[in-house]
């Protein structure tokens, strides 16, 4: 273990995907500069699943699109089997898209409209033949006459398996999964969760789980980060994190999920935050959860927290919760 | 005929439930079809005045569209059944008088509060606007009534925001700003369709508490329509849950969700990772139903549910499960399942 | 908003400016030599050259053009002598009076049509419009959108042509279109200016029926207008003020548009009915191959359309509040 | 002559006063005496708003073309052999202000055709005047000597070589006074000064022009203009079908109305069937000849056994249809219309009116041709005529429609002049002289502007003959002697005559005197024009 | 039984097990609308007589150039003889006033040129305004700011004025040509707007995201991935787009820059018979109705694709 002078977390040198205080500011209105991810750092390894969670417009989504190349990041690095990828052309990114791959929010309109499932799923490189499109759908659940249809005439559920069948079709080493059953019901939520899980234990996927589900994170990630305004504010194993949140935030956002049994509903402890998330593009001074937080000192406004480790997880707050 | 009974005893405690209260709305029967397509077929329920109903269900499972015809909104479909409000029929009532009941008498908020919000008129001009035609305020008074409804949702600087554009809000604030709106006229129903659903976990705990406290403080009966269970679980006392435009099962709220007894509503609870923090089998995989929603345009024959049903799965009971629909039975809880025990 | 302003003000001038020396340089290659025209039926080399040396138009291209440029703010003199102030577009090759003269004579006609057909069919059109969209599907519907279609589908010249035979010719209901200006006599303006009026409505008016129908109809199943009935307004505040106000956002760019363009001149309309208008004036000028009025002309309506299209923009501000100018 | 002219040709009108309306599909090209050399425009300046030294009297037919003085008390006295000639003012001319026409005025307008800010009128001046090779005009203060005005009454004209039609020479507006007070340059066009019976109220360019009576104008020394109406409003810049079409009609205002430019082919298919308006059709001969002229200068025109192969292939019946049928044009033989050549028309080869295929064929010896022929836009029906009947002999034409403001430049350039195109030629007065020189005068080829002689015909025997015409003094002779010299031409076809066309126009229901007069092309004479009241 | 089996009832009921692709569905549905199909039968049936111009001529007898002294009347200004401007069995729609040429055999020679005009005017506005268009969305940023100030300018041009005016001083050469060239040259910037506008909206979809994440680049996606989705808006563009283009080459032809004689185009035709109506309303009224018709029929199209297209609006 070495620790890294930047803000983030401390990463183990061998990681599958090491990032390494990324950043990422787009141009706003009236020129200001929107900072939607403002230096995140961590590790993924092999196999393994790192969920991400927070609020809509923390920087979930841009976080992954940098990973996988779509946003070019303002700063940071990004190393992927130990080579740095920060900055590759797209020609030279072309033997990494085949190992990084992505699954995106909403099945539809993910998939392009105009292309049959054996189209969308071979890819632009047309990476398969008919059978290995077969294999594919195979391994996500779909059957083989369902290969010559057109994105519409499937079900969301079903469409999100296409999706996924296409982001496995290169044999990738890691998925960047960006709210990958948000937009499902809840029954299909489900078994796409399954599958998803299913398919690691198979193919030895690390995923990078991005979701704003507490509870869907929870059942899918052994790791988990929090991110607050474009930073993380508290990362760590599964267990502790939910167990016993130490960033107000955190702990807020678990408190805040309601859970179907009235029993506990009625007894819970509920913290109800004030006010919205604050813009990225006029964020607090110092800690960016200052505003909301219930304890916030005269400290927490001028001073921005560092993550520091604090009982097996590590977190971004000069208090945290005991 | 006395489906529609609320479920008795089957409610959560509550501070100030008005256990005797005559119910306020009666909804018996309802079916509501797009030309030859039967969306809603046959549901009931009632609600009480300060009581909260929650009705969940698939997206598509029809819970919009009833909810739609308690308020007449509906322009093109047929409505059928009856829907007694505060003692009067509405199915069949004229278009006037289920106008000058919108909106003052019984309310409603939507999903997506920057599409229900007009984009071109100030929050408050949009806020007075319902309190002008229904109680003849004047121009002044209903400013300044729109002013009193924003501060009451906890909008800071009401009088400010209220000269401003819908636009201008954040998700939860226009959520607020749609709440104001409902109840400037102080109405006795209110039905929410999917209120949270656009919004964030923390923001969403706002607009329930918030939801929560005016129904303390008005005595108002409400209707929450989610497909989230966790939320029904938290606000409601009686919870009907909704597959293919009918009834799957219907009875208070402890009862659906600790001894549910349709497959659906089982299947759905078992589905929902992580149901409480502590004990979770971290990891494993979820039970999941099978399947996806039956299209209202063909629906399955007999029971909706049994091409994903588990107890159908088993083999034992087909024949009747796919031919003959299953009525709504049970005392105060009920459920529409042949085989409502279940198999095994 | 004020820097706003002043950057479209100056985009607007540049395109402008383009479109001057796009014009300027295309007539300037015309194999028509104006000084021959003005020369006469016979006409020696020593004379045509003096015509043209005369004229200035000896001189090389963008020197012409800088002229041109500079006295349309400074004015200039011409050799013989001619002076002319301000906003100077240079003298008509046909008859040596002002180009802005003749300009600002002819635009009291083109802003009467533009106006007053305008007018004409935003009432018609949106009327249609929205009475089809609120009976969608009904015959009603149908036969007015049949309608719609099928006076869109008339060329303008024909619809002129019919009425000039029916109301003119064989029921002598009105006279021979004239024109008079509104400030002498504002009965025979208007009654000169019904059939180009109505002319250029049934066009215009079938294709605003059957935008706002379409409009409309998108807006009525907006969550919006559902939210206006849940409030128990009565229909029709739910349609005009609610449905309306929305449904004639995109309505007001198309409108601006085409009144900029029309303000520029209804050429057919104004040909075919002999209006004195901007129009008139550019087919004239065209024909007789008058450059200085083609370049104040195309100049006249290209302001038109690019203002036209910067006040629908500023308009934007009053009429969907979402719109910031910064 | 063909057409009956409606109302009683010529007679005096029944009375005084009302307002004539003149309907018009175009503005003046210009009205500036200096500058008006168009056909109507001339008619209409000369007749309504400046008087010349000479003029023409108002009758029609031969009558019209007589000569009688105008300003002048006589039409002009030469000296030294025809080179010097020598006018004198009536007494008592006034302008529309009153103030006094003097000879002076008359030469300033002379000088004034030199200025080159003044282009486009007659040319005259220019060709007959001597030492005038380098003068510029008078408007930066320089006079011409040529020209001297010993009083204010008396004026003398010094020209180069003799000219035995001097009198008809300056019946053009030329020769109208202008004060030099009121010079105004280019913008004069919008305002002449009246030295006629009528003055300018108001002109708003291609809208309206209103005359009114200038009181000034003193009936008693003017033998020629009746000047009935007090007032004159020509409504320009309307379209021909309506003018037609409100004329036809004639109803309210129209009825005192007239037009001014020609009526269109399918407006005569309207006017013809109908007796009564027929009756108010004014279509007298225009004195003008239709050619379709040949590029003679190069391939394959410069073969005159070409040139004829097409004169005999077209179908002149043809054109004339599209002119309005044989009551709107005659068959032209000779390049000089029958006025100019004794009445009588010639004809050399004895065509018959829808050609002769086989004898063109003949011609053409199994050759086809290619060819490229330009036509102003307003004559498509006629190009197409041309083109239908050249190709029964196996001559493809290609046609290229230009616009009529720059026709004549097009054919004038000689580097670009077409294979074929079409011209038309109208004496300026009634005299051979102001033709044949005009047109085929080889000599008088230039390399741009090229005008008379557009079809650079160059034959030095015609040269010389015109040479000797010109030098004759009678009159007499020189006509019979043009009208042969004409023959001579033919024989060569550099252009091949087609109609001697008519100027057809309506009058309204209340319009008296109309009748087409015959120097100013068939145009109606505007000075006798009166209108019925009540 | 495990999520991963397929399931059952799974598939939207009411399909077909071959899929059918959006342009499908589009067809379908234009295919059951009465009045789109009434449209096309007339589109097809003008493309037809157009194509089948020589061997129709052949039938009748007449070239559209022959003139038939004999069929008008030289002392009337060359009416033509008989009832309805000639119709009869030598001349079946009646002939055209002066020359005595046959209407019919010019109506089905100027279906050619009309149609071929606005035709191959609108297939190159569309061509340039897609291409650019494209580009513009896609690329953003210089080229847009570049490409969008040219359509920007192009719209600012008085069109009309500036067709006329330039045809006009451009006397020599393919006037087809220089008709379709002008119309194309302004009509483009119509067509950008749209495209740029889709392409803009369609760059940031999901699926484009998808195929850049499976290494697709550059014009593949622009052409793959993007082109495919904003066809259907650009095909109503350009139905809409070719009864404009009718109606402008009429208008042109009416102000006197049409095709050159003795070339038959209906716009020509119009305008000349636009002075007959009155003697020879036939004359009048076959070009008349043929130009009402083709641009009915194409308007009728065109709606009924953009309703098929986006099906929203037309919800009961
Ligand atoms: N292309 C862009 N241009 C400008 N701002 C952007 C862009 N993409 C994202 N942002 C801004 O960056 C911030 C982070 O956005 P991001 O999409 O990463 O959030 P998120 O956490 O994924 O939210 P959600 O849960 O809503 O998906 C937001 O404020 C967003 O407005
Ligand atoms: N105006 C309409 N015309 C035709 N069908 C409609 C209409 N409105 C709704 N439907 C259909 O009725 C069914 C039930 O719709 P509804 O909106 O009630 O579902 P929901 O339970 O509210 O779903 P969600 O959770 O997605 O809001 C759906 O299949 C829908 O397609
Ligand atoms: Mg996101
Ligand atoms: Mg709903
Ligand atoms: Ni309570």
């Amino acid at each position: 273990m070495r620790t890294t002078k930047e803000r983030g977390e401390q990463v183990a040198d061998d990681a599958l995907l090491t990032v390494r205080d990324l950043r990422m500011t787009f141009p706003g209105r009236r020129g200001t500069r929107v900072r939607a991810v403002d230096g995140v750092g961590f590790g993924l390894g092999h196999g393994e699943t790192l969920g991400m969670v927070g609020e809509s417009g923390c920087g979930k989504s841009t976080t992954g699109r940098m990973i996988v190349r779509l946003l070019e990041p303002t700063g940071g690095t990004v190393t992927f089997a130990g080579r740095d990828v920060t900055h590759l052309g797209p020609r030279e990114m072309l033997p990494l898209r085949r190992d990084i791959q992505m699954i995106f929010q909403d099945p539809f309109a993910s998939l392009n409209p105009r292309q049959t499932v054996r189209q969308i799923v071979s890819g632009p490189l047309r990476l398969l033949d008919r059978a290995g499109v077969l294999d594919m759908l195979e391994l996500v659940g779909l059957s083989p006459e369902h290969v010559d249809r057109y994105p519409h005439e499937f079900s969301g559920g079903q469409a999100q398996r296409i999706g996924i069948a296409r982001a496995l079709a290169s044999k990738p080493k890691l998925i960047v999964c960006d709210e990958p059953v948000s937009a499902l019901d809840v029954s299909i939520q489900a078994q796409i969760v399954n599958l998803l899980k299913d398919l690691q234990r198979e193919l030895g996927l690390a995923y990078l789980f991005i979701a704003h589900d507490l509870a869907v994170v929870r059942h899918v990630c052994a790791r988990i980060a929090v991110m607050y305004l474009g930073r993380i504010v508290e990362i760590g194993d599964r267990g502790p994190i939910y167990r016993d949140p130490a960033h107000p935030y955190t702990k807020a956002l678990l408190s805040a999920i309601p859970v179907p049994d009235p029993d506990t509903e009625a007894t819970r402890e509920r913290i109800v935050l004030r006010g919205d998330p604050p813009s990225p593009a006029a964020p607090p001074p110092g800690c960016a959860f200052s505003p909301r937080c219930h304890k916030a000192r005269d400290r927490c406004r001028a001073e921005a927290p560092v993550l520091t480790p604090v009982r097996g997880r590590q977190v971004a707050c000069h208090y945290p919760e005991v | 005929m006395n489906d529609h009974d609320p479920p008795a005893g089957a409610s959560r405690p509550h501070a100030h439930a008005k256990e005797a209260a005559a119910p306020l709305l009666e909804v018996t029967g309802l079916c509501v079809s797009f030309g030859a397509v039967r969306v809603v077929d046959g549901v009931s329920f009632c609600v009480r005045q300060g009581r909260t109903l929650g009705i969940v269900g698939e997206s598509g499972s029809g819970k919009s569209v009833s909810s739609l015809a308690v308020l007449g909104l509906h322009r093109t479909a047929s409505v059928t059944g009856s829907i007694v409000f505060d003692g009067e029929e509405l199915v069949g009532a004229p278009a006037e008088r289920l106008r000058t009941l919108r909106g003052s008498r019984m309310s409603m908020i939507f999903q997506d509060p920057l599409s229900s919000l007009h984009p071109c008129y100030s929050v408050g001009e949009q806020i007075a606007e319902s309190y002008r035609l229904h109680r003849r305020a004047s121009r002044r008074a209903a400013r300044e009534r729109a002013v009193e409804m924003l501060a009451e949702v906890g909008i800071p600087e009401p009088r400010r925001r209220a000269r401003e554009y819908p636009h201008r809000f954040s998700g939860g604030m226009r959520q607020r700003v749609m709440i104001a709106m409902a109840l400037a006229c102080e109405p006795n129903l209110l039905i929410a369709d999917e209120p949270t659903t656009a919004l964030d976990v923390t923001v969403q705990a706002q607009i329930l508490e918030l939801i929560a406290r005016i129904q303390e403080e008005r005595g108002l009966a409400v209707i929450m329509i989610t497909h989230d269970l966790g939320v029904v679980a938290q606000v409601a006392d009686d919870v009907l849950v909704m597959y293919g435009g009918r009834t799957a099962e219907y009875a208070g709220a402890r009862a659906v969700f600790k001894t549910p007894r349709h497959p659906y509503t089982q299947g759905l609870l078992a589905s929902v990772p992580g149901t409480a923090w502590v004990d979770a089998d971290d990891g494993a995989r979820l039970p999941a139903i099978a399947g996806a929603p039956p299209s209202p345009a063909t629906p399955p024959p007999g029971c909706r549910f049994h091409p994903r049903c588990s107890r159908f799965a088993d083999a034992r009971h087909p024949a009747v499960c796919a031919t003959e629909r299953p009525a709504l039975s049970g005392a105060g809880h009920k459920v529409a399942c042949h085989f409502p025990e279940g198999a095994r | 908003m004020i820097v706003y302003l002043t950057r479209r003000l100056f985009a607007a001038a540049g395109i402008l400016l383009v479109i001057c020396a796009v014009t300027f340089l295309i007539f300037y290659v015309i194999p028509a030599d104006p000084a021959l025209q003005a020369c006469g039926k016979t006409c020696t080399p020593e004379r045509v050259a003096d015509v043209r040396a005369q004229m200035g138009l000896d001189r090389p291209v963008h020197e012409q053009f800088g002229a041109y440029v500079a006295g349309v703010f400074a004015g200039r003199t011409l050799g013989s002598g001619l002076a002319c102030g301000f906003p100077c577009f240079g003298f008509s090759y046909q008859n040596s009076l002002p180009v802005w003269d003749l300009l600002v004579d002819r635009l009291g006609a083109s802003v009467s049509l533009a106006i007053g057909a305008a007018l004409l069919w935003l009432a018609t059109g949106l009327a249609i419009g929205v009475l089809s969209a609120l009976r969608q599907g009904t015959r009603l519907d149908r036969s007015l959108m049949v309608a719609t279609l099928t006076s869109a589908s008339l060329p303008v010249y024909f619809v002129a042509m019919l009425l000039l035979l029916l109301v003119v010719r064989v029921t002598g209901i009105l006279p021979y279109p004239a024109y008079v200006p509104p400030g002498e006599d504002l009965a025979a303006w208007a009654g000169n200016l019904i059939l180009p009026w109505v002319t250029l409505a049934a066009l215009y008016a079938a294709l605003y029926a059957r935008l706002s129908r379409a409009q409309m109809i998108e807006t009525l199943a907006e969550p919006y207008i559902r939210t206006a009935r849940a409030k128990g307004l009565p229909e029709r505040t739910v349609v005009v003020k609610h449905g309306m106000r929305a449904a004639m956002t995109p309505i007001v760019t198309i409108f601006g548009m085409d009144l900029g363009g029309l303000l520029a001149g209804a050429m057919i309309t104004e040909t075919v009915f002999g209006l004195p208008g901007i129009g008139r004036l550019a087919y004239d000028g065209v024909v007789k191959s008058d450059q200085p009025v083609i370049l104040g002309t195309t100049l006249l309506a290209a302001f038109f359309i690019v203002f036209a299209n910067l006040a629908v923009d500023l308009l934007y501000v009053l009429i969907d509040p979402r719109v910031r100018y910064s | 002559g063909g057409g009956t002219p409606a109302s009683s040709g010529g007679t005096a009108a029944t009375g005084e006063g009302g307002t004539l309306t003149i309907l018009s599909n175009q503005d003046f090209s210009h009205l500036d005496p200096t500058r008006n050399w168009t056909m109507p425009h001339m008619d209409f300046g000369i007749r309504l708003l400046y008087r010349t030294l000479t003029t023409f009297k108002a009758e029609p037919g031969a009558g019209g073309t007589r000569l009688v003085p105008d300003l002048a008390t006589d039409l002009g006295t030469p000296s030294e052999g025809g080179k010097v000639w020598t006018f004198t003012l009536k007494s008592g001319l006034k302008y529309e202000d009153g103030t006094p026409i003097v000879a002076d005025d008359v030469k300033y307008n002379v000088e004034r055709s030199f200025a080159p800010e003044l282009p486009g009128g007659p040319n005259y001046a220019q060709l007959y005047l001597a030492g005038a090779e380098h003068y510029k005009g008078p408007l930066k203060g320089e006079r011409l000597k040529s020209i001297e005005t010993p009083d204010e009454r008396t004026i003398v004209f010094r020209l180069k070589r003799p000219v035995a039609e001097f009198s008809y020479t300056v019946t053009l507006p030329t020769f109208a006074p202008v004060p030099k007070a009121k010079e105004a340059g280019e913008q004069y066009d919008n305002r002449p000064f009246s030295s006629g019976p009528y003055k300018i109220q108001s002109y708003d360019r291609g809208k309206e022009l209103v005359l009114v009576r200038n009181a000034n104008w003193d009936p008693a020394t003017d033998p020629v203009r009746k000047a009935y109406p007090d007032k004159i409003v020509m409504k320009q810049g309307l379209r021909q079908s309506v003018i037609d079409d409100r004329l036809i009609d004639s109803r309210g205002e129209d009825a005192t109305a007239v037009s001014y430019s020609d009526v269109t082919a399918a407006g005569l298919a309207k006017v013809l069937p109908r007796p009564e308006v027929k009756a108010r059709l004014v279509s007298e001969i225009s004195g003008c000849t239709d050619m379709i002229g040949f590029n003679t200068a190069k391939a394959p025109f410069d073969d005159p056994r070409m040139r004829q192969a097409v004169h005999f292939a077209l179908d002149k019946q043809a054109l004339q249809t599209a002119q309005g049928g044989p009551g709107m044009a005659e068959i032209a033989t000779s390049y000089l219309p029958p006025a100019l050549s004794g009445g009588q028309a010639q004809d050399v080869y004895g065509l018959p009116p829808t050609g002769d295929v086989e004898k063109a064929k003949a011609l053409l010896g199994g050759r086809t041709l290619d060819v490229a022929m330009t036509v102003s836009t307003g004559e498509k029906a006629l190009g197409e005529a041309v083109q239908s009947s050249l190709k029964r002999v196996g001559i493809t034409v290609t046609l290229n429609p230009v616009d009529p403001s720059v026709y004549y430049d097009t054919i004038g350039d000689t580097a670009k002049t077409p294979e074929m195109f079409t011209y038309g030629w109208c004496p300026d007065y009634p005299s051979g002289a102001t033709f044949l020189p005009m047109l085929f005068d080889g000599r008088t080829i230039v390399e741009k502007g090229n005008s008379g002689n557009v079809w650079q015909f160059r034959d030095k025997a015609v040269e010389a003959r015109i040479d000797e015409i010109q030098a004759m003094t009678d009159t007499g002779a020189a006509a019979a002697a043009w009208a042969e010299l004409d023959q001579l031409i033919m024989r060569s076809s550099p252009a091949v005559p087609t109609l001697w066309d008519k100027k057809p126009l309506l009058v309204g229901t209340g319009v008296t005197g109309a009748f087409g007069h015959p120097v100013w092309s068939g145009q109606l004479d505007f000075s006798a024009l009166g209108v019925k009241q009540g | 039984m495990t999520s991963l089996t397929a399931p059952a009832a799974a598939r939207p009921p009411g399909h077909a097990a071959a899929g059918r692709s959006p342009s499908r569905l589009i067809w379908d549905r234009v295919r059951r609308d009465r009045t789109a199909m009434t449209g096309l039968a007339i589109i097809v049936l003008f493309v037809l007589i157009a194509v089948t111009a020589p061997l129709l001529t052949a039938l009748n007898g007449w070239s559209p150039y022959d003139f038939d002294p004999s069929a008008v009347d030289q002392r009337l200004a060359g009416v033509p003889k008989g009832a309805l401007g000639g119709v009869g069995a030598e001349h079946w729609l009646g002939v055209e006033p002066v020359s005595g040429r046959d209407v019919f055999s010019r109506i089905v020679y100027g279906a050619r040129i009309s149609l071929l005009i606005s035709v191959t005017a609108t297939v190159v506005s569309v061509l340039i305004g897609t291409v650019l268009g494209l580009l513009a969305g896609y690329l953003g940023g210089w080229a847009d700011a570049a490409i969008s100030r040219l359509m920007d300018l192009l719209m600012s041009f008085p069109a009309l004025i500036f067709m006329i005016a330039l045809i006009s001083v451009m006397p020599e050469g393919d006037r087809v040509l220089l008709l379709v060239a002008v119309m194309g040259g302004f009509g483009w910037p119509y067509v950008g707007r749209i495209v740029r506008g889709q392409a803009m909206a369609v760059r940031h979809r999901e699926y484009v995201d998808a195929a850049r994440v499976g290494g697709a680049m550059g014009a593949s996606i622009l052409f793959r991935e993007m082109l495919p989705n904003i066809t259907a808006p650009i095909l109503v563009y350009a139905t809409l787009a070719i009864p404009a283009n009718i109606g402008t080459e009429a208008a042109l032809s009416f102000l006197g820059v049409g095709v050159r004689p003795p070339t038959a185009s209906w716009g020509q035709m119009i305008q000349e018979s636009m002075m007959w109506y009155e003697v020879d309303p036939m004359y009048f009224i076959v070009p008349g109705t043929c130009l009402f018709l083709t641009v009915l029929a194409f308007t009728l199209l065109g709606d009924s694709l953009r309703d098929a297209i986006d099906p929203k609006g037309g919800r009961a």
